[in-house]
């Protein structure tokens, strides 16, 4: 509904119910949670490259701080770090950044709808997700410090943890709701809300994704939300579905009715984590299409059958989570089948990844900034892709398992792979946004350093996980066997840390172009889908009048055309 | 410790009779990987160069859809479910069903705990003491109930873990209190401690010699030092040790 | 008004209401009654599932109306009892794979 | 301001034939049924691992829940008729039949208040076991969906004559809206009802 009335600062940009404002605050909420996890592991990077000694400069103000005495990071604070930095990435970084700032902002521009379906839910599912951030933040403040049983916070240790992790669980349960709401407004939004004449085969392929990712995000939340309250109810009122009987802890027994069964957990959840994984890089895939498709000025290669491999890929991530779980005692019959759907769904992945390589094939390759992060993808997400192969065959995940070659696996899809895409997107889309270029030569320089410095933390992982040691190691050269590998521990923190500062070109860019950017036209790369057919920045109700889709969504280089692409809603 | 580390930048050396296929299954699914990730990047770089942006280059927009990528796509799969059936099913289900009998193999009780390895020898009677939680006391840490006659004679060490070379060893991995994971790099064991459950696994060592047990899941602020100690010895020196250990055990 | 409903549709409609309260009335009776007779627990799991699974039928028919709703709807309530039916009885199978001590 | 407006909202979309606030409770129904879906395999997974299981009518009280099953069944009758009698436009009908199906949710949340009463006082917790541990957890979690209808339809039947008014087809679709949750709500009943205090 387009409220007439001009809306008070207030409702106009902290409580707005307009898809744009919204996505705007998931995604610079989302880069602020992205910065504060890298952080997290900026300072264990220096722990793990020298361990046991002080922090450089600001050893004396640690002196006799509780939680870091001395500067030295104790293994406690090196856990919660780990547990944290893992939590904010995924759920308060690259979920709300993607499904959050990307779905909600493009989501509706691209099927021609004036907002989302339900604006109000729109806005309650971010509050709900900013006061989930909150809590997580919060839990940093307690005499215990946060949650420090790993992201994964498998119980009976996440049990028998401080109040940090019951912070976390509470926590948890807002940004599950958040996300469920989100997902319905996504699926209402794509289903009914599309323009006259954008039948489904004809959306941008970045709405697919969005699409299949809400599908995940709606059927998979769940059970995780039922997992936190029985673990809620196991910590606060005393029940133990996951403690069974019999336990001893620190000498004495702990006084439970036990009966519990820890497995039960991890079962709800990686019934979860694994589509959630799939809602990491779905969206990701759908930004990287856009930008190659869009540089590449030819149409998408095989979109049909990239569609149905993504559908395949949201259906099958529902039945493959036990691969994380083959050291629990899995029989035979069970570790056969879920070998087997973990080496079915690895086939839609390499389709969609071909697929994309195969579009370059007969085009006219821009190197534009957005360009350069995309084309970075490809690579990186078939190394993340291929190092998850042998962790899905049980027999070689019986030495690969808990090690850091796990690490450097899904590192590098989220890292090089995901965050990649999502800077491709910002730098593709930010003059819709705000009508103006990022600096070139800084988003150079941040893409260059960003690229060497990803590979230089994350493929030494692999050798550390050849040599077999094993991840959330606080002593990283404690073991004889990982003594041999910890040169390569100083060689990736160095990395790490060079990553660090070259973010700070990206926040440099990305404030300072607001303001003195190049000017940019309302179609500065010459785009054919419908979002691009709006003023800079669009207003409230976005289309001037409704567009109408007369063709699919790459028609670029049509032979016998005046200019090399056709937009989508041109009759 | 050994003196020249055996350790290095690739695996450590396999001392396992079941390591082998797993090693052999790491080895060839990574010679596979590469191989496609340097078929992808060569395609990959060429594209980028032959159909960079220049004067009098056109893109086409539609073009003539070859086979191949279908062809490759069919032999990956087709590599992938060879692998998966003929190498992965069969180590996982020699590991997991063909357990080795109980009379030839040397017996032990892993029973993991906040940051050590309890290891139980069922002694000369060949049969497991009973254990109680509500007798773990600080001398006895798995708390074995001693007015029980199998239990008198048998051997618990803290971290100490010893068996005899070239015989297989049947354990059942436990815990006391939460999930930990029983991992020995060159014997290539690894599997989860989880607390409530009682979970055989055999192997058998071809080398004796010192080396470490590492705990791979994350089990408290312990799991960085949890390191226990495996002696493989040869049968003499595993007689030596045990009527060593039971001296102790009578006053 | 939906699907063209004249009062006199509606009027029709009231009364199958009625009739579905009643049969749910008398299943709810009937699985209480068979609860009494304290089977084993295979065949009690089985009757009373049986008599849920009517029950929730009949009122997801009538009075949510899936008996004259659209295919979309169809869709996502098929894609949602798969993975429904994937997690219940993987879960449920996984107690089985758990390896026993030989 | 442009000029564009959301649409189906009031009237079905002419190809998927449902308006959003149908689909959107739809999807939202179906979340529930993977939240409870996994309640319902924790229980069962927990139910299999424990063989000393005591069996529901040993210790729970089952005439009570039968007669509770009754009310949550009539809620759902007068909610369905509540939405049928603004079908036939006539609105004093479709608040008595709404205030019925309040009255009738607050009795459920009352006669489970007396069971729980019940419970405390004999001193069984959630903490005595895990059979006590999950009737709690799992009836709870379903009271508490019963107690946000309850909220949801209270607030129909506040708001309603100004809504009516304003636009009878929107209103009218809410209220279907809010009556397949709560058809829903007790769908979830009818499966809890037999797995917990029958078996």
């Amino acid at each position: 509904m387009s409220e007439h009335h001009e809306l008070g600062f207030i409702r106009k940009y902290v409580f707005s119910v307009d898809h744009k404002v919204i996505g705007i605050q998931y995604a610079i909420t989302g880069l602020l949670f992205l910065l504060f996890g890298f952080c997290l592991m900026m300072i264990m990077r220096w722990q793990l490259a020298y361990p046991g000694e002080a922090l450089p400069l600001v050893a004396s103000w640690l002196e006799h701080s509780n939680k870091m005495p001395g500067g030295v990071m104790g293994p406690d604070l090196y856990n919660a770090f780990g547990a944290m930095h893992g939590t904010i990435m995924v759920f308060l970084g690259v979920v709300p950044l993607a499904v959050g700032g990307f779905g909600n902002y493009l989501v509706p521009l691209q099927i021609g709808a004036p907002d989302m379906a339900f604006p109000k839910l729109n806005a309650a599912s971010y509050w709900s997700y900013f006061v989930g951030g909150v809590i997580m933040l919060g839990s940093f403040f307690l005499p215990e410090g946060p949650a420090q049983s790993g992201w994964t916070s498998y119980p009976p240790l996440s049990n028998l943890a401080g109040t940090g992790q019951t912070f976390w669980l509470v926590g948890m349960i807002y940004l599950v709701a958040s996300s469920l709401l989100g997902s319905v407004n996504f699926l209402v939004t794509i289903i009914q809300l599309r323009a006259k004449g954008l039948s489904f085969f004809r959306m941008p392929f970045f709405v697919w994704a969005q699409f299949v990712t809400a599908f995940l995000l709606l059927l998979a939340f769940p059970p995780l939300q039922a997992a936190a309250v029985f673990q809620l109810m196991d910590r606060v009122v005393g029940t133990s579905f996951f403690l069974p009987s019999g336990l001893v802890v620190g000498g004495t027994p702990l006084a439970v009715a036990g009966g519990g069964n820890p497995i039960l957990w991890q079962h709800l959840f990686w019934f979860l984590a694994h589509p959630e994984v799939y809602v990491l890089i779905l969206p990701a895939i759908g930004l990287v299409t856009e930008v190659i498709v869009n540089n590449t000025r030819k149409p998408l290669y095989g979109y049909k059958t990239m569609v149905y491999s993504l559908l395949f890929l949201g259906f099958m991530s529902f039945v493959v989570w036990a691969h994380h779980m083959f050291m629990t005692g899995m029989g035979t019959t069970m570790s056969n089948f879920f070998q087997a759907t973990t080496m079915i769904i690895s086939i839609p992945s390499v389709i969609l990844l071909s697929c994309l390589i195969i579009t370059l094939w007969g085009g006219s390759i821009r190197y534009t900034l957005p360009m350069h992060f995309a084309l970075a993808f490809l690579p990186m997400f078939a190394i993340g892709g291929l190092t998850g192969l042998p962790l899905g065959l049980a027999a070689a995940d019986i030495y690969l398992h808990d090690t850091y070659y796990v690490i450097g696996h899904f590192h590098y899809v989220v890292a090089p792979g995901t965050l990649f895409a999502l800077f491709a997107g910002i730098y593709h889309w930010y003059p819709k946004a705000t009508g103006r270029m990022m600096n070139q030569v800084l988003g150079k320089l941040h893409f260059w350093i960003s690229f060497l410095a990803i590979n230089g933390i994350f493929m030494p992982m692999f050798i550390q996980g050849f040599a077999g040691v094993s991840r959330r190691l606080a002593i990283p050269n404690f073991y004889a066997h990982s003594e041999a590998v910890q040169g390569t521990n100083v060689f990736m923190s160095i990395s790490a840390w060079i990553l660090g500062a070259a973010q700070l070109l990206f926040i440099i860019n990305f404030f300072m172009s607001m303001k003195t950017g190049k000017k940019a036209t309302d179609n500065p790369w010459d785009a054919t889908t419908l979002e691009w057919a709006t003023p800079t920045p669009p207003p409230h109700g976005n289309f001037l009048q409704e567009p109408v889709v007369h063709r699919g969504p790459y028609e670029y280089s049509v032979p016998g055309k005046a200019t090399d692409y056709i937009p989508q809603q041109v009759s | 410790m050994d003196s020249p580390s055996i350790y290095g930048w690739w695996l450590p050396p396999n001392l396992s009779a079941h390591g082998a296929i797993i090693d052999q299954l790491i080895i060839v699914m990574h010679v596979f990987m590469v191989a496609l990730f340097v078929g992808w990047g060569l395609f990959f770089v060429y594209c980028l160069i032959r159909f960079r942006q220049r004067t009098g280059h056109k893109a086409r927009h539609d073009l003539p859809h070859s086979k191949v990528p279908k062809f490759i796509e069919v032999a990956v799969v087709l590599f992938e479910a060879a692998i998966l059936v003929g190498l992965s099913y069969p180590a996982w289900s020699k590991l997991r069903t063909a357990f080795p009998n109980k009379e030839n193999a040397t017996n032990i009780r892993i029973v993991a705990q906040q940051f050590a390895w309890n290891i139980q020898y069922p002694g000369r009677d060949g049969v497991f003491g009973r254990t109680d939680p509500k007798m773990v006391s600080d001398s006895n840490p798995i708390g074995l109930d001693l007015n029980d006659p199998s239990a008198k004679d048998d051997i618990t060490t803290l971290s100490q873990l010893h068996f005899p070379v070239d015989k297989p060893v049947l354990a059942e991995l436990s815990s006391k209190d939460v999930i930990h994971s029983f991992f020995i790099p060159v014997l290539r064991v690894k599997q989860d401690a989880v607390p409530g459950m009682k979970i055989p696994i055999w192997w058998e060592a071809t080398k004796t010699g010192q080396f470490e047990i590492a705990c791979a899941q994350l089990c408290g602020n312990g799991h960085t030092t949890m390191r226990g100690f495996v002696s493989i010895d040869t049968p003499e020196e595993y007689a030596a040790w045990t009527a060593e250990r039971e001296k102790e055990l009578t006053p | 008004m939906e699907h063209g409903a004249t009062a006199e549709d509606i009027k029709k409609h009231v009364r199958t209401y009625v009739a579905i309260f009643v049969a749910l009335a008398c299943l709810t009776v009937v699985t209480v009654g068979v609860s009494y007779l304290h089977l084993t627990m295979p065949i009690a799991v089985t009757i009373a599932l049986l008599i849920a699974t009517i029950k929730a039928s009949l009122v997801a028919a009538y009075f949510m109306h899936l008996i004259s709703e659209t295919k979309l709807i169809y869709y996502i309530l098929v894609v949602t009892f798969l993975c429904f039916v994937g997690m219940i009885v993987i879960i449920f199978f996984t107690d089985q794979g758990m390896m026993h001590v030989p | 301001m442009s000029t564009a407006v959301i649409h189906y909202i009031d009237q079905p979309h002419p190809v998927t034939g449902v308006t959003n606030s149908k689909l959107g409770v739809w999807l939202f129904i179906a979340s529930e049924v993977m939240l409870f879906g996994a309640l319902f395999s924790s229980y069962i997974v927990l139910r299999i691992g424990d063989p000393a299981w005591p069996h529901g009518w040993t210790i729970l009280n089952v005439p009570l829940a039968t007669l509770n099953t009754m009310i949550l069944i009539t809620s759902s009758v007068t909610m369905v008729m509540s939405w049928a009698s603004l079908m036939m436009n006539r609105f004093d009908r479709f608040r008595l039949y709404m205030i019925l199906t309040i009255l009738l949710g607050l009795g459920f949340m009352v006669v489970k208040g007396f069971e729980y009463a019940h419970k405390f006082e004999h001193g069984h917790f959630p903490r005595t076991d895990n059979f006590y541990g999950i009737y709690f957890t799992l009836t709870g979690l379903h009271g508490l969906h019963v107690l946000g209808g309850i909220l949801v339809n209270f607030y129909f039947l506040v708001t309603g004559k100004s809504l009516w008014t304003k636009s009878p087809k929107m209103f009218a679709g809410r209220i279907e809206a809010a009556g397949l949750y709560w058809h829903f709500v007790d769908l979830v009943w009818i499966f809890l009802f037999p797995s917990i205090y029958l078996l």
